[in-house]
């Protein structure tokens, strides 16, 4: 791999940026691989890179229906953040939190990291005592994480209605200074440049069409461009993994269903934080100038990757309500993503019923910014064939026993009391 | 006033008799109405409009419409100002203000363009491959970045403006007001079919109002006119003028931005909806959306002056603008030279007209050579020329194959340079609308394909660029969609009028016309996206790296992501990429096109529900004595109840403290209305109670009540209340306020999906009545004087009874209930009577002390309790057990909803977290809720938490605080010392039983 | 009497008497509370020929068993609210509930009195559609819908039936009592651009 | 937007109308018999198919009545509607699978 610096620039410069080499190979599939992974989202390489750098394991494919971070890596609103409330989930999201820092570094590619804090806002005596329970529990967790005030809000997100007569009353909400966004395609094309340096093949427009097993154990996967055969197979398809798992002959308690998100014109900065509500998803402005808007899942089952109009009437009034400002703004592009949305809003991770069948699915409305920490430890969980420590909690197998990890709260739609 | 030379003496649909005044930059200029701000601009010989996205290089008005990449402005001040409107959709009015954007100090001196000197370490994704080291420094290029980046400014001020919304209904859908969507609208309303007309413009008529057609020997606006006035004869027909269709959804529903004051002044619009935001539910849809015209990728085509061809015509022709004094005109197609003959008519001198093709023979070119203007045939622009505005190009022999230029370079004057690489059918829409495109090699654009919805194409967004072709086009489909949505169309006669329509030679599709240098050699920039400053060279070296997608170029560059989406970058793009890779167009693939078509307000998408409507809030039949007295209201749900009732000089604090003192010593008054009520009617009703509940419900006798548990199929709790037995197979149930809509869906659709032969009736009675709580040791005194005619005393009637009769003098019903722990009764009558019946109440309690309190103090006194509330105790994960409740659940009854699910192993663990008291060892603090309690504290975390604290209160009855919690094993841990970490300090807890006051029920039961 | 005196309906605290006008001038919504009326919630097997005669001999009148349509007796009517369900209208003194009781003893049904927990506003005038149109999403178009029908729909965020009483066309809005009031605000703010004025219900 | 056939009312806004997930699940006769697994079989696990799809919907805001649609996940068109207690239409080209109850 070829690095990339301002020297490299300057050097490429006096060839007319003509001599800068191809990112990725784009190689014909080999028969056989010691891991096939399905899905070339950021989950799928970043899995792909750490079973190569931290496990040595390099005959690796990742295969993919279309194009590279072609999925919800390239459809999201971009935000890192571990405030979750289970401590399953906290030590989970905290271990992608750990690595996002030296992720530029370590892949050699700039995904922009912008740890510029996150504010969850909250509306309701509810919205407090759950921020509060999440920020103290972070704390005792040793994740960094504290309360706001209305007034220290009110300074950091200025554009906020935070005035006693806003509709959306702002009584006050958490932070976390780590927290921040980071530039989504960037963070697939990394992860793949830097697996295909270490000899992993991706694998575009191949898509799977069969899992084989035999004797209820994995053996490879039927695609597009021929079978390959494979020791090991992990399903790391995010909206698609109703449909994959189904191939290996079994399902999933999760539903596909489409988000969408919006931006509006590029404008000079306004908004220097990432501000999350009870109210609104998430609110924040990218380097462009954009505001990035994320709602929330479209109320019916939908592979569409479009979204429908009331949810954006929905979330451009409650916009306007908390930020009066911008409804003289307007909506330049909106577009909506496939999420895996689990019963309790946790992810999915670990061994199926087919022995060798690894998954990694269900993350939902969370999946960019578990990205490093979920490919860190599934890829540990597929080397050594059992699941990493943080992963255990995250079974198939707790749909049985009845030990769920309820994190609808996290996804900014809090549950309400009475 | 003294005429610009730019403006022609006559012609055009400007109102010369109207002059209008407006400020650009801060200056003072004036233009004419029907002036949109561009042409108003270019009439005062404005070209230098504002500076590029990325290298901050001047940059002129480049289109006429709304897909203009440049010409973007900042509209108005303070409240109203608006960023990133485009100076070509701008109607100009009285008073208007605009600036330029990007630039600093000004937009002739600009201190950002230093960009443009360093453009050579700057190609496309740069940023990836730097700014990486030292890893904690991006914030601080971000912070520059983020600086220079972004174009307009938001406004600080709430918008002033109202905002409105309307559903319509209609047979045919005419998106488009050209040719061949006013002749659509004309034959579909003839068969008397409901019509609804859109165009993005001020006035209908499209691309007519910039060409001199002739119709009928006549103007064919003349045409248009008549058109127009017939359709607003019909009172089926909707004509809606300035209205952009921007969004194609499922089952033809689509969404429509009407600007209704955006052509006044600020403060002439004040008071009036400034725009509509129409939701259109069509049965047949006509898209005549027209075609955008492509601009050719040369050398330094960003300069101002260098502007489409179609447009320079259309400011001449609608607007009476002369674009410029001498003209170059650069095309690949026949259709410029009508642009080039208009331009010379009206006076503008043309420098030569410079065409790819070697061989130009068609009409239209042969017209411009009769008419003596130079035709280069086989040569290329290969530079342009001038600072603010163009002031020459060079033009060189283009090889047979199109991938060189040779020879001499000539110079050419000129401050106009009209471009023109052929039409490119505006298929957003159809798009949209899920329908399949295919690229039409020979016109080098994508055309409509197969339709999904049921929907037209016609005119030029179909591919049918002659005017003559359009007008059938349009007639066939408006005919068309109104048969299919079942009128009848034969007999209605149409007439196409008479109109040349010169045919045309084909197109020379080059992806990008080769420069004195190669591409991204020397300093000269072959722009495709000009809104985000995407090179030529930008798009190949994403395809060199491995970027093969189009979706992966076009993230990579930026391509056709800016304030333009794209509208006249994405096929060039394309076209580049295709080449670059050695592929076909289509191999290469398209975007698929998403909402919406143009920017829209985020106001107009809020619409109405803003301000005090933006939630729904519901009231009790007795909120007016509530506001009156001085309630402080909370909200639960959309309800609003009285939170706690404030006497002069008191706090929240000493309000409840007052409150729950009254209750618990002698009486207070509580508007219970809230509560949800279901009426369970046949001989069924109990054995719904007996799934729904996990108690038992088969001996509760007429005229009692009891407190029950619902669960979901998961085992958790979701809900709990008391149901009464009203009759032989009536009962009534009680939900939590926020609970009773979820309660009354959950039993109904069992019954409508699963029970489908149970034989009985629920209807929801929560509006029917106003409930008021009277509760305290002074209850029964104060009842009794109300309900006459009911024997109130204890043993008549005991705690968890109910009967009807009068209260206070109106038909009711009376419980004996408590939610305080306290003697109790809730008095029920139907709503009307709500505000007399608590008037009473307040008036007879007098004597006893009567106290109104709310939500607030419920709250403390339930704590007190340890009756559970839901997103408190319970919150979808917890089952009775863990509550402590297990007397709540009827272990022997076969079945019940959720019951298999407490079976399960994790069910069963010791550890859950169970419900159980704090009582925190320094009596004066009270806990957070929502604090975390943990075993043992340790120096630095992590440390293993147990549980968090549910609810926690100042209890005014034990002078101390309360709290409940969810711990870990809490039920194994009565009398055990937890501790719950604060931000600044540990407090330590004993653990005890939930219910803190009066555990033996005597009070209740007094 | 006395009674009505202690009554309120939803929207009484308005003060919607004082404001009336007999004189509406220009205005092109017309707004009203109609008074407390009988309204009683009927459910019943609505696929049984013979509960459908039982009632209809109980109130001289059949049900509709049309979706959503109006059918109209001497003293009541009834509209169609599910296939299983009606809403019967009647003056407040007309009492309806024992006379079902009565004539439809020994056999499934429910009938309930709901005249308290709905407000019923009153809506005509030349803009009457119009208004309408900005919160519903029904087709209220004189081929689509005309009198004698009715609909339950979503008015603005409200649960509401609409019954159109007439060609004028005069409408009349059920409404949970709870959100009478959000919802006459919601019907003048949207009626403001073409002027509302307050009729006698 | 979808534009949804209600059995009852007929056609009618999306915005009326809820969803209630994958239909004809119909509730064990007798969870007890069931295993841990085989209850959360019927409790949790879905198809949550692409392409045709048999669900629930009910029109909250009209007639309050729960029926079946056979719609597509992926281009969203409703191939039918139909009452529950009916027989799931039989939709050209779909894989049809429909087991459990009627309901």
């Amino acid at each position: 791999m070829r690095r990339y610096s301002i020297w490299s620039l300057l050097r490429n410069a006096r060839s007319y940026h003509e001599g800068w080499p191809e990112m990725w190979r784009s190689p014909e599939p080999k028969p056989e691989y010691d891991v096939v992974i399905i899905g070339a989202g950021g989950h799928g390489l970043a899995t792909a890179y750490y079973l190569a750098k931290e496990h040595g394991v390099t005959n690796v494919a990742v295969v993919e229906k279309g194009w590279l971070g072609g999925g919800n890596v390239a459809r999201n609103t971009t935000i890192v953040r571990s405030n979750y409330l289970s401590p399953e989930s906290a030590f989970l999201y905290d271990k992608a939190m750990e690595l996002w820092p030296g992720l530029s570094r370590e892949l050699n590619y700039n995904v922009m990291f912008s740890p510029r804090g996150l504010i969850n806002v909250g509306h309701s005596r509810e919205d407090m005592i759950e921020l509060r329970r999440r920020v103290r529990a972070l704390q005792l967790n040793g994740i960094e994480s504290s309360m706001l005030t209305t007034a220290e809000i009110a300074k950091k997100a200025p554009i906020l209605d935070c005035s006693p007569t806003a509709s959306n009353p702002v009584l006050g909400g958490s932070w976390q200074a780590k927290a921040g966004i980071a530039r989504h395609d960037a963070v697939a094309w990394g992860y793949a440049r830097a697996a295909d340096a270490r000899g992993v093949d991706m694998l575009q427009n191949c898509e799977v069409t069969g899992i084989r097993r035999e004797g209820g154990r994995v053996t490879g996967v039927e695609t597009a461009r021929g079978t390959i055969r494979a020791r090991k197979v992990a399903i790391v398809t995010a909206g698609h993994s109703g449909v994959v798992a189904a191939m290996a002959g079994f399902r999933l308690p999760l539903t596909a269903y489409t988000m969408q998100a919006f931006v509006s014109e590029p404008m000079k900065p306004i908004l220097d934080t990432v501000v999350m509500s009870s109210k609104l998803v998430s609110v924040s402005q990218s380097d462009k100038g954009e505001l990035v808007i994320g709602m929330s899942t479209e109320p019916y089952a939908s592979y569409s990757q479009r979204g429908s109009l009331p949810e954006v009437e929905r979330a451009a009034q409650t916009m306007t309500e908390l930020y009066p400002c911008t409804r003289r703004l307007r909506m330049l592009r909106k577009w909506g993503g496939t999420v895996d949305v689990p019963v309790d809003a946790s992810p999915i991770m670990g061994k199926t019923p087919v022995e060798n069948l690894f998954i990694n699915v269900g993350w939902g409305t969370g999946g960019f910014k578990s990205i490093p920490g979920s490919g860190f430890v599934f890829a540990h969980t597929i080397a050594t064939g059992e699941p990493h420590p943080l992963v255990a909690p995250f079974g198939l197998d707790r749909f049985a026993s009845g030990r769920l990890i309820s994190e609808h709260g996290a996804t900014g739609a809090l549950v309400h009391g009475e | 006033m003294k005429r610009s030379e730019a403006r022609l003496d006559t012609g055009g649909r400007v109102n010369r008799d109207r002059v209008l005044n407006f400020t650009w930059n801060g200056k003072p200029y004036k233009g004419l109405e029907g002036d949109t701000l561009a042409s108003a601009l270019l009439a005062n010989g404005i070209s230098l409009i504002g500076r590029s996205f990325k290298y901050h290089r001047p940059r002129g008005i480049f289109s006429a419409g709304a897909e203009e990449p440049n010409a973007i402005v900042q509209l108005e001040a303070g409240a109203y100002t608006q960023p990133n409107v485009k100076a070509t959709q701008i109607e100009l009015y009285e008073g208007l203000e605009a600036r330029s954007v990007n630039c600093w100090p000004t937009v002739e001196y600009d201190f950002g363009a230093v960009a443009n000197l360093c453009a050579k370490i700057l190609p496309a994704g740069f940023y990836y491959k730097t700014f990486m080291w030292p890893s904690r420094f991006w914030l601080t290029y971000e912070y520059f970045i983020r600086r220079a980046a972004g174009l307009g400014r938001a406004p600080k001020e709430a918008d002033p403006d109202i905002y409105d919304k309307a559903h319509a209904h209609c047979d045919v859908l005419v998106v488009g007001g050209g040719p061949a969507g006013l002749a659509a609208a004309l034959a579909a309303a003839r068969t008397g079919a409901r019509v609804i007309l859109a165009d993005e413009q001020s006035e209908f008529g499209g691309d007519l109002l910039g060409r001199r057609d002739v119709m009928d020997d006549a103007p064919a606006v003349e045409w248009v006119r008549k058109v127009v006035e017939e359709l607003a004869s019909f009172s089926e027909v909707r004509l809606l003028p300035r209205s952009t269709v921007f969004g194609y959804y499922d089952h033809n529903y689509l969404a429509i931005a009407e600007r209704r004051t955006d052509h006044l002044h600020p403060k002439d619009g004040l008071g009036k909806p400034r725009q509509r935001l129409w939701k259109v539910r069509a049965k047949q849809v006509v898209l005549a959306t027209g075609s955008i015209e492509r601009p050719l990728v040369f050398a330094d085509n960003d300069r101002p002056g260098v502007m489409l061809a179609e447009s320079a015509r259309t400011y001449l022709n609608r607007y009476g603008v002369k674009a410029g004094r001498r003209a170059v005109i650069f095309t690949n197609n026949d259709n410029a030279y009508a642009a080039a003959i208009d331009l010379a008519d009206a006076g503008v001198e043309i420098g030569a007209i410079v065409d790819l093709r070697p061989d130009v023979q068609g009409p239209l070119p042969q017209k411009a050579r009769a008419r003596g203007l130079e035709i280069l045939a086989g040569e290329a622009i290969v530079a342009t020329h001038g600072g603010r505005r163009a002031q020459s190009v060079e033009v060189m022999l283009l090889s047979p194959e199109g991938d060189h230029v040779h020879g001499t370079a000539r110079k050419i004057d000129c401050d106009l340079v009209c471009v023109s690489g052929g039409w490119s059918p505006t298929v957003h829409l159809f798009s949209q609308s899920g329908g399949k495109l295919t690229y039409d090699a020979g016109r080098a654009c994508f055309v409509p394909a197969k339709s999904k919805q049921a929907e037209r194409s016609a005119g030029a967004c179909h591919g049918t660029f002659g005017v003559a072709d359009c007008l059938d086009e349009g007639f066939a489909a408006g005919l068309a969609a109104a048969g299919t949505a079942g009128f009848a169309t034969a007999g209605i006669s149409l007439t196409a009028p008479a109109v040349e329509q010169p045919g045309e030679a084909g197109l020379r599709a080059l992806p990008i016309v080769p420069g004195k240098t190669a591409v991204g050699h020397g300093k000269a920039k072959h722009f495709v996206d000009l809104a985000n400053d995407v090179t030529a060279a930008d798009v190949r070296l994403a395809a060199r790296e491995g970027y093969r997608s189009v979706e992966h170029t076009k993230r990579y560059t930026t391509l056709g992501m800016g304030p333009d989406q794209g509208k006249t970058s994405n096929v060039p793009g394309l076209a580049i990429l295709a080449d670059a890779l050695g592929k076909e167009i289509p191999d290469v693939g398209t975007t698929t096109f998403r909402p919406p078509y143009t920017p829209v307000s985020y106001g107009l998408l809020a619409g109405r529900d803003v301000g005090e409507m933006s939630d729904l809030t519901r009231t009790t039949p007795i909120h007016e004595w509530h506001a009156m007295t001085g309630g402080v209201f909370d909200d639960a749900g959309q309800w609003r109840r009285p939170w706690y009732y404030p006497r002069a000089g008191e706090d929240m604090t000493a309000a409840v403290r007052r409150e729950c003192r009254a209750v618990r010593e002698s009486v207070g008054i509580m508007d219970a209305s809230t509560l949800g009520k279901i009426e369970l009617v046949g001989p069924d009703a109990v054995k719904v109670l007996n799934q729904v509940y996990a108690n038992a419900w088969d001996n509760l006798a007429v005229g009692r009540c009891r407190y029950g548990l619902m669960l979901g199929e998961d085992g958790m709790v979701f809900g709990d209340g008391v149901t009464a037995r009203l009759g032989e197979h009536r009962y009534l149930m009680t939900t939590t306020t926020g609970g009773a809509a979820r309660v009354f869906g959950w039993i109904d659709d069992w019954l409508q999906c699963e029970w489908t032969n149970w034989k009985v009736f629920i209807t929801s009675v929560t509006e029917q009545w106003a409930t008021v709580s009277i509760a305290g040791p002074r209850a029964r005194d104060l009842v009794r004087e109300l309900a006459v005619g009911t024997d109130v005393s204890a043993d008549a009637f005991p705690h968890m009874a109910i009967r009807e009769g009068k209260v206070a003098g109106f038909p009711g019903r009376i419980a004996r209930i408590s939610f305080t722990g306290e003697l109790g009764f809730e008095l029920s009558v139907p709503a009307s009577y709500g505000m007399a019946l608590w008037t009473a109440c307040v008036t007879a309690g007098a004597k006893y002390g009567l106290t109104p309190f709310g939500t607030e103090a419920v709250h403390v006194l339930r704590a007190e309790k340890g009756f559970i509330v839901n997103g408190h105790e319970f919150d979808g994960t917890v089952t009775p057990q863990d509550l402590g409740m297990a007397w709540a659940v009827n272990a022997s009854k076969p079945d019940f909803l959720g019951r298999r699910s407490l079976e399960r192993s994790d069910m069963k663990r010791a550890d859950r977290k169970q419900l159980v008291g704090l009582q925190v060892q320094d009596a004066t603090a009270v806990l957070p809720e929502g604090s975390q309690v943990v075993e043992r504290v340790l120096k630095a975390p992590p440390m293993p938490m147990i549980g968090h604290v549910t609810s926690s209160y100042w209890s005014e009855t034990l002078k101390r605080g309360i709290a409940l919690a969810l711990v870990a094993g809490g039920h194994a841990r009565m009398g055990q010392t937890v501790h719950i970490p604060l931000e600044d300090k540990v407090l330590d807890a004993v653990v005890v039983s939930p219910v803190f006051y009066d555990p033996e029920g005597k009070r209740l039961h007094g | 009497m006395a009674d009505s005196y202690f009554r309120q309906t939803a929207l009484a605290p308005l003060g919607l008497a004082a404001k009336a006008t007999d004189a509406p001038g220009e205005a092109g919504v017309l707004l009203s509370e109609r008074p407390l009326a009988g309204q009683v919630n009927l459910r019943g097997d609505g696929g049984s020929v013979e509960f459908l005669q039982v009632v209809r001999t109980t109130l001289g009148y059949a049900l509709p068993t049309e979706p959503n349509t109006v059918t109209q007796g001497a003293n009541s009517r009834a509209l169609w609210l599910g296939p299983h369900e009606w809403l019967l209208v009647a003056p407040l003194e007309a009492a309806l509930v024992p006379t079902l009781e009565q004539g439809l003893t020994g056999r499934a049904f429910a009938a309930t009195e709901l005249g308290d927990a709905r407000a019923v506003i009153g809506l005509s005038g030349r803009n009457a559609r119009d208004v309408l149109a900005k919160s519903c999403p029904l087709d209220l178009h004189p081929k689509s819908f005309g009198p004698g029908r009715c609909a339950q729909t979503k008015l603005s965020k409200i649960a509401a039936i609409i019954e159109q009483r007439d060609d004028a066309p005069s409408y009349e809005i059920y409404v949970a009592r709870s959100v009478a009031r959000y919802a006459w605000r919601w019907l003048e703010d949207a009626g403001s651009e073409y002027g509302v004025a307050v009729i006698a219900g | 937007m979808l534009l949804i056939n209600c059995p009852w009312c007929g056609p009618r806004d999306e915005i009326e109308f809820n969803c209630g997930g994958e239909a004809h699940i119909a509730r064990p006769a007798d969870p007890a018999a069931l295993s841990d697994a085989e209850w959360a079989e019927y409790l949790f696990m879905r198809k949550n198919l692409k392409g045709l799809h048999y669900e629930r919907w009910h029109h909250s805001y009209g007639c309050r009545q729960w029926f079946n649609a056979a719609r597509d996940t992926v281009t969203h068109e409703i191939h039918a509607t139909y009452k529950m207690g009916e027989t799931p239409p039989v939709v050209a080209g779909a894989d049809g699978i429909v087991k459990g109850s009627s309901s």
